[in-house]
């Protein structure tokens, strides 16, 4: 892990409100599958970096998804190509890179880069619309609307699937409710081999702060250095 | 520079890492070492583990962020056997922030404290904001400040610093009283009570409902108390509250702070303080003075 | 939205201009008309035509800025003769922001006011952190805040509000004081005491060493003391402290403010009080609440 | 006066760190001579506005020259077209438009706009070095270094003109500082013609929060009020 400053040398939209920004850092080690970096804008004024994905890396270029939210990610989307940023990573641990089976909505997709393509790997990814989906190639496709693939929830579009689930780890990411409602529709067959990577609100990024806990089983951890990713059936959502 | 005696003390250089924002003096290793930093203050730690307070504990707001941690730490039986033989590689000061509901706990601590050969000084948190009980009681009242200090002064083999709360209404009061009990040191300034309400939520955005405010926000008001203990205490000051710059931590200097810490910056920018500390020995050479010159000459200097 | 009833007064909105950031309610007329507003409160004023302090009295911090006008005023005999004719002309509730250093200076201001037909009601700022004498002293310890709210409303044949210095231990119990010697509503928070170090020039930034730090930065801590005042006492608050935006506002009610005022605001964005108008309302109508069930609604919902 | 938004339609570097800087604003009543705009950033955070001298303006466009000097000047200059400012103008008092004889000294040439090309007016005009001279045409030059024209200080380059300077108005702009030393080089009969437009630190540049006073022989006046433009002689600098 280390900070290090980072020109953003391209930025466009990718899908709905999310844009595609790839960054040349200074140095940066080689990140894992699911793994984030805390990015801050240095010359702005105080704010504490926000988490993102890596969504691609190449050398010292990161790839990132970055969805409009709030008062960071409206800034980021906006700055010209030349912008400098902070840059701390790669940091959380990682998905191991067997084959797997993937959940992936909205911007939590980002997580999930190093399995797009992969032939031995699956993928569900669902968007509110066609629009909201980047363009990528995935499995089975889920909108709101219905104007790309099925129909609704993608965690209804996972059950319909269900039976064709075979023995590969399920991974899945994004907020907690959403992680929640996952493992509330599931059976625990399926819950004792997901893995899910969690969001929280975060301070620091790397361990020191113990602001971005949540609860599991063992008391409370982490997210950003105990996880991002833990067993589903440690978390107590 | 020269190094800098205080508290009985020698710092190779004015910065301190702040409590609570430097874990065990092991989470900067990644950046840098921790014996370039003029000390480091670990987590602050009670005789039991605790849990801390439920999630959300942390917002950001306005140049600043408000922690509602809850004194997380693993106590002190895990931090004497699984961190003090880290630090116990360490060269640059070692300070222990201490914390207890009451009196006899915190004196037990010390105890504890005085058995660990590798800890130069005690902190004692009688400012936290974000623990039901104990904490910042003592901190607000300069008879508990007083009785609470003079206590632990008589069991303790260590300097003790008193790190003082700015939620009073006379931080002067405080301060004097701790000089008085015979404090080595005073720290200030901890972060301010504070909240933030979730409007679509409609409740405080953090469980604890109220936390503590600190970082760049709070610099101004640090700074005037900072200035203001300097003229009623003559034991030295370790002054921090925002400071993100070379220029932040002058201004601490010059208010009369003989040390300087850094806490929430560093989880900003967890590479600076080296980097600050290089800057601040420039900035230092070019003035005409000696390092302990310019502290509190805010004081003295005439307006023209 | 239905117009507010607090402190026998009717307000067509919430939204106050606050004190010393309006001027005599004639700054903003080239932005908009006053009468846009749920009220005003004038420039502080006292007995006499006040200098202020000398310059530098102004001076920007992170998210913030601290001013150390010193009450610079034109005193109540050109108030009356200069100002209240044209506010006279306006319709919003006029409220005068009333400064002394003495309690029967205070008297005798209040006594004027009297007989200003046009001003609906009267602040008394116990709490500028400023001037060197009187101002703060009053703010910080509840007997004087008692003695002196008490005696004004002797005189007062207008509704008494008393507005609190952030700068004490503890908020609730000047708030009590005030409420228990009959104020008619509370108004938090005045500035906070800071400063900040020229570190050129070695001196204090501002000529009067320390001012009042207001802006963004202390929003979290004035929606920390209107959340914990709302506790406390049962006559309505004026919250502010940093207020830019929807959001901040509807903090401050949901901590517990009938009324919000915004300061600095006025400064940075002089045309936007009618615009945070018009958005507040929206929002508000969003909710599926009345607007006065809003105030005070982070204390009653349940943390799910 | 009025507040506004204004987008940048162009940001060149002018000279030295001056950068001439266009706003096209949503609409602008007409400024006089010597009158100046806040200028914010509203989309980074809570900061004062920052007063400008507004040095040409067409209809809704507004044209400064901005130095690089600390927090905001800094990023200003580095702004892209198409950025959003914040705009309060026009603000102060302002010149007359009578014949004039004009100091400005760097960036406070700014002020002088609409006196440049006048052949009834004639232009002292002094920086550094030849490259801190944004590129007008001035009757006199002065550069420390001796690059172009005079070499010292504006002010000497004056005094050595003093016998040329008949009964015009006499204007000068910059901080207290430099009015001061000119002030204390120049006989009555000058200073008693002269008018100066002061800088000062301000909150709100339109005359309410009462931070900006300079003392003068009628006590504190509001420099971006009550002046920023005084006569000499009623300054107590
Ligand atoms: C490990 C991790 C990886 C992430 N990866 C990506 C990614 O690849 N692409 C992407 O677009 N987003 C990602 N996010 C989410 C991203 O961090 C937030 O959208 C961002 O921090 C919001 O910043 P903001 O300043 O725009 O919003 P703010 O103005 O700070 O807040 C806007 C709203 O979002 C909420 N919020 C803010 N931060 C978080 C958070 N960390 N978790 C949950 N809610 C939050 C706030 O409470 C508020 O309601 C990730 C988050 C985590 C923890
Ligand atoms: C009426 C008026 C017209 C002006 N016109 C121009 C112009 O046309 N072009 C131009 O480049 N500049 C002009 N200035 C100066 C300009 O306002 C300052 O350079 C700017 O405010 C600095 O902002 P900053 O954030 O970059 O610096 P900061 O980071 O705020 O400060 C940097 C340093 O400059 C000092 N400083 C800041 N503001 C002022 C001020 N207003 N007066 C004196 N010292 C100050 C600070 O104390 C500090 O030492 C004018 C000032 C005034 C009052
Ligand atoms: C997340 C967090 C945890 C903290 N924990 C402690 C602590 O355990 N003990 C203590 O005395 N101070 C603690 N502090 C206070 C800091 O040490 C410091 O005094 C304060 O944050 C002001 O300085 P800063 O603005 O540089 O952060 C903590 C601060 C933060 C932000
Ligand atoms: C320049 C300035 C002058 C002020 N003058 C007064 C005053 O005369 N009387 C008073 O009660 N408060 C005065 N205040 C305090 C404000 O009314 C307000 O309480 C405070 O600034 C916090 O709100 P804000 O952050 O929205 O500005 C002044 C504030 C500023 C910034
Ligand atoms: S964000 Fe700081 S510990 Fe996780
Ligand atoms: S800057 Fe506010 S009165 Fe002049």
């Amino acid at each position: 892990m280390i900070e290090t400053q980072g020109i953003i040398v391209s930025n466009k939209p990718a899908a709905g409100s999310i844009h595609r920004i790839e960054v040349e850092t200074e140095r940066m080690e080689l990140s894992k599958p699911g793994q984030f970096a805390m990015i801050g804008i240095p010359d702005e004024g105080f704010h504490l970096n926000r988490p993102f994905s890596i969504y691609k890396q190449k050398e010292n270029r990161l790839t990132f998804l970055i969805q409009k939210r709030g008062m960071i990610t409206s800034r980021l989307i906006k700055k010209s190509v030349g912008t400098k940023l902070r840059i701390i990573g790669p940091l959380g641990n990682w998905f191991s890179d067997a084959p797997a089976v993937i959940v992936a909505a909205g911007s939590s997709i980002a997580a999930f880069g190093d399995f797009i393509g992969r032939k031995d790997s699956t993928i569900f990814y669902g968007a509110a619309t066609k629009d909201d989906l980047i363009d990528i190639k995935a499995d089975f496709f889920s909108t709101m609307d219905g104007s790309r693939g099925f129909r609704g929830n993608l965690i209804e579009l996972f059950m319909t699937k269900r039976k064709q689930i075979d023995k590969r780890n399920l991974y899945i990411a994004g907020p907690a409710a959403f992680i929640k409602a996952f493992r509330n529709r599931i059976d625990d067959d399926l819950a004792n081999r997901c893995c899910a990577s969690l969001e929280a609100y975060m301070g620091c990024g790397f361990g020191v702060c113990l602001g971005c806990v949540i609860n599991t089983k063992s008391g409370y951890r982490r997210v950003c250095k105990d996880g991002t990713i833990f067993s589903l059936k440690e978390l107590l959502l | 520079m020269k190094s800098i005696k205080a508290a009985g003390l020698i710092f190779a250089n004015p910065f301190i890492a702040a409590s609570g924002t430097f874990g065990y003096a092991d989470s900067c290793l990644d950046f840098y070492h921790p014996d370039l930093l003029g000390g480091f203050v670990l987590k602050g730690i009670s005789l039991e583990p605790r849990k801390g307070n439920s999630p959300m504990r942390i917002i950001e707001t306005p140049s600043g962020m408000i922690n509602a941690i809850g004194l997380e730490n693993i106590g002190i039986e895990r931090l004497i056997k699984d961190k003090i033989p880290f630090i116990e590689t360490l060269h640059s000061v070692a300070i222990a922030n201490l914390y207890a509901e009451t009196k006899d706990d915190f004196i037990e601590l010390a105890e504890k404290i005085n058995e660990i050969k590798r800890i130069d000084a005690v902190e004692i948190n009688i400012s936290c904001p974000n623990v039901k009980s104990g904490g910042m009681q003592f901190g607000v009242s300069p008879e508990m400040t007083e009785n609470l200090t003079k206590n632990i002064k008589k069991v303790s083999s260590k300097p003790v610093i008193v790190k003082l709360s700015p939620n009073v209404t006379d931080i002067c009061e405080i301060a004097k009283a701790a000089e008085g009990a015979g404090a080595d040191a005073l720290s200030l300034i901890n972060t301010i009570s504070a909240m933030i309400i979730d409007t679509k939520k409609m409740l405080p955005a953090l469980a604890n409902v109220t936390g503590g405010l600190s970082g760049p926000a709070i610099l101004p008001i640090a700074v005037r108390m900072v200035y203001q203990v300097y003229e009623a205490v003559s034991i030295p000051i370790i002054g921090g509250g925002g400071i993100s710059s070379v220029n932040d931590a002058l201004q601490f200097v010059m208010a009369g702070a003989s040390l300087v810490s850094i806490g929430t910056y560093n989880f900003i920018s967890p590479a600076s303080i080296p980097v600050i500390i290089k800057q601040f020995n420039n900035e230092v050479k070019k003035t005409d003075y000696s390092y302990s010159d310019l502290i509190g000459i805010a004081h003295r200097q005439h307006f023209t």
